[in-house]
């Protein structure tokens, strides 16, 4: 399946919700599901001050391009897929990752797009350094106590 | 062989570098590669179970022997998203 | 609960996606997804020319309200809920309808954005006509051969 | 009493007009207000069975009686979306 139509990205710059849309919808699109993951004010009641993300970039897109491969093979007539990820500093409410799956019908469109955050989240060696009000850091591990699942 | 290690996160910052070119035994294993960093920074021990490894961006399992000019990644937990 | 944080329109204006997404995410969102429906080359195999929609205002925004109460209650720590239809003449390519969920977990937002999409083509009084290539037209009715599930 | 009928889509079209007010005994119901806009558009037939109404914009069931100063809409199937 050619896969030229999708974007993938990680990198420094901020995330552009309305490039993504753009990029994932066409003419044969019934629908365009978009997910913004956003840095939240607290985790697991800690108030967090900002985020770091750091990235082992060339690996991490060989993943993006593998869970696109995957969406097509559970849902064919899907369209074009965008998966792109945030690296560096972060501040309360700046978009971390953001993922768009354009296809003929909704709800095909939905389930791709989740399981493209939740493979991510599972594979894609992307780190997250959480760094707290109370000046304490320390990089998230999924399932410990600073890690509730988002 | 020669083989490049990157390490990034928790894995970098518990040995203090980035990457690491290290002079190996052919067939040496991704796994003995994590086992002789843990011997010289024993906070790498508390990620050798859950450790994940990549050789030229791609997961392999723990015991596949490596090759010269291989760049084999330490993943340790990930958190992207 | 309080729904003044939600953002409910139906109108001839074009869809703005940022704005919807400004407006649902906040400090306390972990996810926002939204999901964007636009009209369609081919339904049915049939080519559009374009689409025409009309609705009751009033109560569409009426139904809106209930489906956002109705997400509270299954998801009550979703955040800000975005529900905009348009009306009037549609090109193709153009959205239609957005929805757009926050909420401090994605599993939930995209359960809650789907739940919205699909409530509204079930109960908002809006109706859509499909003008084909052919020159017929006609109201689409869903479940008969004009309409599959978009 | 006076009971003013809004018309959308395929009513519209069917009957011509997007509004209607009539004047209606007491207790008409929903239902019978469709049956007598029927007999003067028998286009509008092929909806009776699956037509929804709404009474001041909330859904009612068929029997719903009306009141005077209602504003009652005739909500063939819907496709918003």
């Amino acid at each position: 399946m050619s896969s030229e139509q999708d974007y993938f990205a990680v990198g420094p710059d901020p995330l552009d919700l309305l490039f993504a849309y753009t990029l994932a919808t066409d003419l044969s699109q019934g629908a365009v599901v978009c997910m913004v993951g956003t840095v939240r004010r607290q985790t697991a009641g800690r108030s967090v001050s900002h985020l770091e993300y750091e990235a082992y970039t060339p690996m991490a897109l060989e993943v993006f391009k593998q869970i696109a491969t995957a969406i097509r093979e559970r849902w064919p007539a899907t369209g074009k897929i965008v998966i792109h990820h945030r690296t560096g500093k972060l501040a309360l409410g700046e978009a971390s990752v953001l993922v768009a799956v354009g296809h003929p019908h909704r709800a095909a469109a939905f389930d791709g797009c989740e399981y493209a955050i939740d493979a991510l989240k599972s594979d894609a060696p992307i780190w997250k350094k959480e760094h707290w009000a109370d000046g304490e850091s320390d990089w998230v591990v999924a399932g410990s106590v600073g890690a509730k699942p988002e | 062989m020669k083989v490049s290690i990157k390490l990034f996160a928790s894995y970098r910052e518990a040995y203090g570098r980035d990457e690491v070119i290290l002079e190996l035994p052919q067939g040496t294993t991704c796994a003995q590669v994590q086992a002789h960093l843990a011997r010289e920074s024993p906070q790498l021990d508390r990620w050798s179970k859950i450790v994940r490894f990549g050789v030229n961006c791609q997961f392999v399992p723990p015991q596949t022997a490596l090759v010269d000019g291989d760049e084999l990644v330490l993943i340790p937990p990930v958190s992207g998203g």
